[in-house]
């Protein structure tokens, strides 16, 4: 789960992170309150999950009220690289004297946590990456260990910090990485890290990805929401437990266990099909839940056939069978299926759908013989 | 023979009272697995269809001997069970649970790698199945026969469709190995290409990766350097757009790195053969094989 | 560092373990206010660190205002095995279904934490582990895992508790650990642990100890003190920074690492003489550690002479003649010293003895010289 | 030969430029052992009588290929320079910080012990001295030359006290080993006796142990089972009183638990001679080697 800004920034700020003071806002009027209160000169920010929305004027410095109304105005609303601005952050003006990079990153493939800090902040983090791997100091931290003191000095010297801030810079890994750990965060990034004249450090932005199967241990964390990130369809495929991505084709395809949904994907694709969306019914689902997922597929006016491509293990092919047969009760789609069952009580299920004779629903014996199905159908 | 599980495997179900827990370990003992026993926090002296349950899963090691144990509890739980089960001892542990926070898979992986006396499988894996002696895990074993190709893949019903379409082209398996899709899996494929390697009665290896991380171009340098038998792949995700989380942890791209094409690339650079459905991977085996 | 049994408790309590609510007194008075408080019935119990208090009078159960001030003057000054009750702590009455023991403790030999749990509190512990060994569960836990879920759930069915009390023991023996862990303790004994006829479980003694080598982590712990538990003489040490322990002879010995002064007690034993303490001047000792130790061991006054045993390794010779010049110049002891000095700086340090002359001062050349010698002058 | 630190020991001190730091790197260099590196953060460039001072041991490494690291900073930073070295690659870590938090030894302890790539000795400790070939900590080494006896203690004063015991009968060392008093040492008695075994030069082995714990009781069983060499014991602390801690943390004794009695029959049961006083010891010693 990605946080906005403002929402890292907090999130940052209760473990002692310094970060510049400021207030969400929805509307200009609390927008121009947030900045009464703070002060002025203020930054008016747009909350959006997007790199390089200074460039797109999506930050401003207000220098009075007016200046506020003004910038809160023009970035509500406004449209960043396809997201729509819904809220902007005021945030108290900061001096700076120097900008760094810091950053913590769940590394998979090393499978501990990678830190990384650089002078080089304020840009590119992978421009820098490319063009001087050198000015990113970085290490792995082993998980049972955790960071230690020498951890923080290392990267405070390898990457070359003033001498000055040797040791806050130390203190402030530290605290990022306390922050990683206990909200269980997959990625914290903060860029720029600054160095202000009266040489005091902080997080001016703030980049944090949370662990989604982790959220029911922060539940102040799984209320966070971001209003510009989600696309309609899968922000009613997430309330109800579904797995589903929008795409930009007509085919909608659902399936069980997203390696073979992915695969659909694939196949459906070099069949000349186009997919509407990738949805992942998930293990065990039930009859409602595949229900559920029909209505999810079929709110997208674009979709003109569908695919159900199920090999069930922990998922029943009955459980399928039926929760399609109640879509058909209560929904009515008058798009095509193509429907193909395998594994777990396929037998079953294939007869479910034969006595139910559903209207315009294709049995297919192969997920081959399903995906050119579907395309043929589609059109 | 076969990889990991077989007529040696002393099976204990930890969450073997749950609904799934229950239904999955009877399939798999009706399939012929030794199920010894379960756990289940205060069930203990209780029984599932004759298989004693404990209260802890050193009491189950202690008094039924389990070698091997399955992890069906829910997410919030699956890391506390694995962590009894190393500390019981047990050799092998399969864990089916999805949804496992990745800070727990982390610490979860890092002490038994530290420690060295289990090896861990999964989470959100579909389990092992060596057919024709032993399934553990939610693998529907009625569609795969013994025979001589060693399956390992991230994801669990892709594993089924392609070992379905190797079957329809009368492949049977020596073993298939579901590594799991999460961030941190306990196995990785160049631990599970090791045992077919060294097994005998498996002759060629399907690797099936998805996109995300590392590990489909880790296993082929492996597989270039240490692998003499033939190795067929597949990578899931050619249409995947950047960016976007596909279900899987695993499934996330991001640039260019961890892209299908990329993997494809990567493994047939170093001469594995790679299907781009799951249909060409048992055209490619009939070939090989000569069916 | 020991704690007395309220200031254990009270600690535990930081960390979410429930006790019984109570108040230290240090008079009548005091503990009559805190009975009002607390109301009746209640308990004083005498805060002395010392198994065994109950059966000597020290726990007293009140009823009302009257028993409490009869109790609390009888304990307040009771002499039990030796220490002088200076303190009571006045706690509310708890009904008890069950008692049981729980403890964790620094395990040396193993190199981790063990943790124990029994049904069998409320008794001496090392008498069931004698009796019945099997009525103790244990197990150790990795430093570097941390206690786990299943820790505690495999301590409370192997103890065989109540089927009811499963989880809270096991989450209580979770706190237990943390507090362990945060507070840096050698030692967290609960006996007994009880359940109360309502199912709830409390922690009605404790005996907590810390490590005074972590007290600069936990300056709130660093204060807390125990009026009966110290020695005049080694509570002057104490606040000197000296290792200080009272023995029953008269022969004043003063040496520098544990190791060396230990040794040294046992060879003046065998030469026939009775130590009057232990002091470890420590390693790298200045002249006025050593004036000041000197100070110590003759505020004993049993002591009829004074061994100095010094080899220098990180303690330089010189600096221990300079020490013993001064004590002489300030305080003029009348009990004759035997000096044998050894290590570095040894020469100047016997060159500045030499050079000082002081008056019944004996130089020695080797260790068994020294023990024999001062057994002869202490007489 | 020797044990530990020889003619290959490249020093790095940590916490060098600290005024002990600084007086025993010079006594360890003036001695002849190669000091390399010092670390003192935020003192990097600079030089210590030459030995270059870098801000961390990491850097240090590189630059030096140190391969032993002395530490020597104040407590409350000695477990972060002890695992700042091991993370480093350091295979021989000398900690002579004397009062570091248990808790950071355990943790300490474990994390170098499931690494398994380098060695502690420590802390709490004299160091190590080989004599005629180096010297690392603050063992007084002109009492001392090179012979065949290896001492092993966890006292450090009272090491030098044997040593000297055995210097005036004539004897050498092939090297003197403090493993520290502390309730944690990075090596115990069991560990230094095997290089000791090992070890061409050493032809007799002093141990010397005090109360507190069963270090001394598990080498007894140990010298039984593996060491061929003669072997004599010494124990500090028989007119130690019950319950009372006498100095270090290691020596306390809690009722017949390790008493010096104790520990002292354990031995003698395991074919130890054990001397009652240092002299003692060095009587033994001479009746061995015939001096």
């Amino acid at each position: 789960m990605d946080l906005l800004e403002y929402q890292g920034k907090q999130l940052l700020a209760r473990h002692g992170v310094p970060v510049p003071s400021g207030k969400p806002a929805t509307t200009v009027d609390e927008a121009v309150a947030a900045a009464e209160e703070i002060g002025y000169p203020c930054v008016v920010k747009a909350q959006v999950q997007i790199g390089g929305r200074g460039k797109l004027g999506g930050i401003k410095v207000a220098a009075n009220r007016a200046e506020v109304e003004e910038h809160a105005g023009n970035i509500l609303g406004m449209d960043i690289k396809g997201l729509t601005v819904h809220e902007v952050w005021i945030e108290e003006a900061s001096d700076i004297a120097s900008e760094y990079y810091a950053s913590i990153v769940f590394d998979r493939s090393a499978k501990s946590s990678l830190v990384m800090l650089s002078t080089k902040g304020g840009m590119d983090i992978e421009a820098v990456a490319d063009e001087d791997p050198d000015a990113i100091a970085h290490l792995h931290v082993d998980p049972l260990l955790g960071f230690q003191d020498f951890h923080g000095r290392r990267l405070a010297f390898d990457a070359g910090v003033d001498a000055d801030v040797i040791r806050p810079i130390g203190d402030m890994l530290a605290k990022l990485y306390e922050t990683y750990l206990e909200e269980e965060a997959l990625l914290i990034e903060v860029n720029p890290l600054i160095i202000t004249n009266d040489r005091s450090i902080k997080a001016l932005d703030a980049k944090v990805t949370l662990d989604g199967n982790a959220l029911y241990r922060h539940p102040e964390n799984a209320e966070l929401t971001d209003p510009s990130a989600e696309d309609p369809q899968e922000k009613m495929a997430k309330e109800r437990g579904l797995t589903y991505v929008k795409l930009d084709g007509n085919i909608g395809i659902l399936g069980n266990g997203a390696g073979l949904v992915m695969s659909t994907l694939d196949v459906v694709a070099q069949a000349g099909g186009a997919p509407a969306n990738f949805l992942d019914a998930g293990g065990g689902s039930k009859a409602e839940a595949i229900t559920s997922a029909v209505e999810v597929i079929l709110s997208d006016s674009k979709v003109t056939a569908v695919l159900f491509n199920i090999f069930g293990g922990i998922t029943r092919c009955d459980e399928v069978a039926k929760g399609l047969i109640e879509a058909f009760a209560t929904i009515n789609p008058t798009v095509p299926f193509v429907v193909r069952l395998d594994g777990t009580n396929d037998v079953a299920g294939r007869e479910l759908l034969a006595e139910a004779a559903l209207p315009n629903v294709h049995t297919v014996a192969t997920m081959l013989e399903a995906a050119e199905k579907v395309v043929e159908l589609a059109g | 023979m076969s990889v990991l599980v077989g007529a040696d495997t002393k099976l204990v179900v930890s969450g073997i009272t749950g609904r799934e827990g229950t239904f999955h370990t009877l399939n798999n003992q009706a399939y012929g697995t030794n199920v010894v026993a379960g756990v289940t926090p205060g069930k203990g002296g209780q029984n599932v269809e004759g298989i004693p349950v404990f209260d802890t899963l050193h009491k189950a090691v202690e008094e039924t001997g389990a070698n091997t144990a399955m992890i069906f509890v829910p997410p919030r739980f699956a890391a506390d069970s694995i962590l009894e089960a190393e500390d019981a001892g047990i050799e092998l542990i399969i864990a089916i649970t999805e949804g496992i926070p990745a800070h727990d898979e982390l610490r979860v992986y890092n002490h038994i790698k530290a420690n060295g006396r289990s090896r861990l499988i999964g989470p959100n894996c579909p389990g092992i199945l060596s057919p024709g002696k032993a399934n553990v895990g939610i693998i529907p074993a009625s569609f795969f026969r013994e025979g001589q190709v060693g399956v390992v893949s991230r994801s669990g019903t892709l594993t089924y469709q392609i070992g379905n379409e190797l079957a329809q082209r009368g492949f049977g398996n020596s073993s298939i190995v579901g590594i799991g899709g999460d961030p941190v899996p306990g196995s990785n494929f160049i631990d599970i290409l090791e045992l077919f390697e060294n097994d005998p009665q498996t002759e060629l290896i399907v690797m099936s990766g998805e996109i995300g991380g590392d590990a489909e171009e880790q296993a082929a340098e492996y597989i270039r350097d240490h692998v003499t038998k033939p190795v067929i792949g597949y990578i899931a995700g050619f249409t995947a757009p950047p960016g976007k989380q596909m279900g899987h942890a695993g499934a996330i791209v991001s640039g260019s790195k961890g892209t299908a094409a990329a993997k494809a690339e990567a493994l047939e650079a170093c001469g594995v053969r790679v299907g781009r459905t799951p249909t060409a991977v048992a055209d490619i085996a009939a070939e090989i094989l000569g069916a």
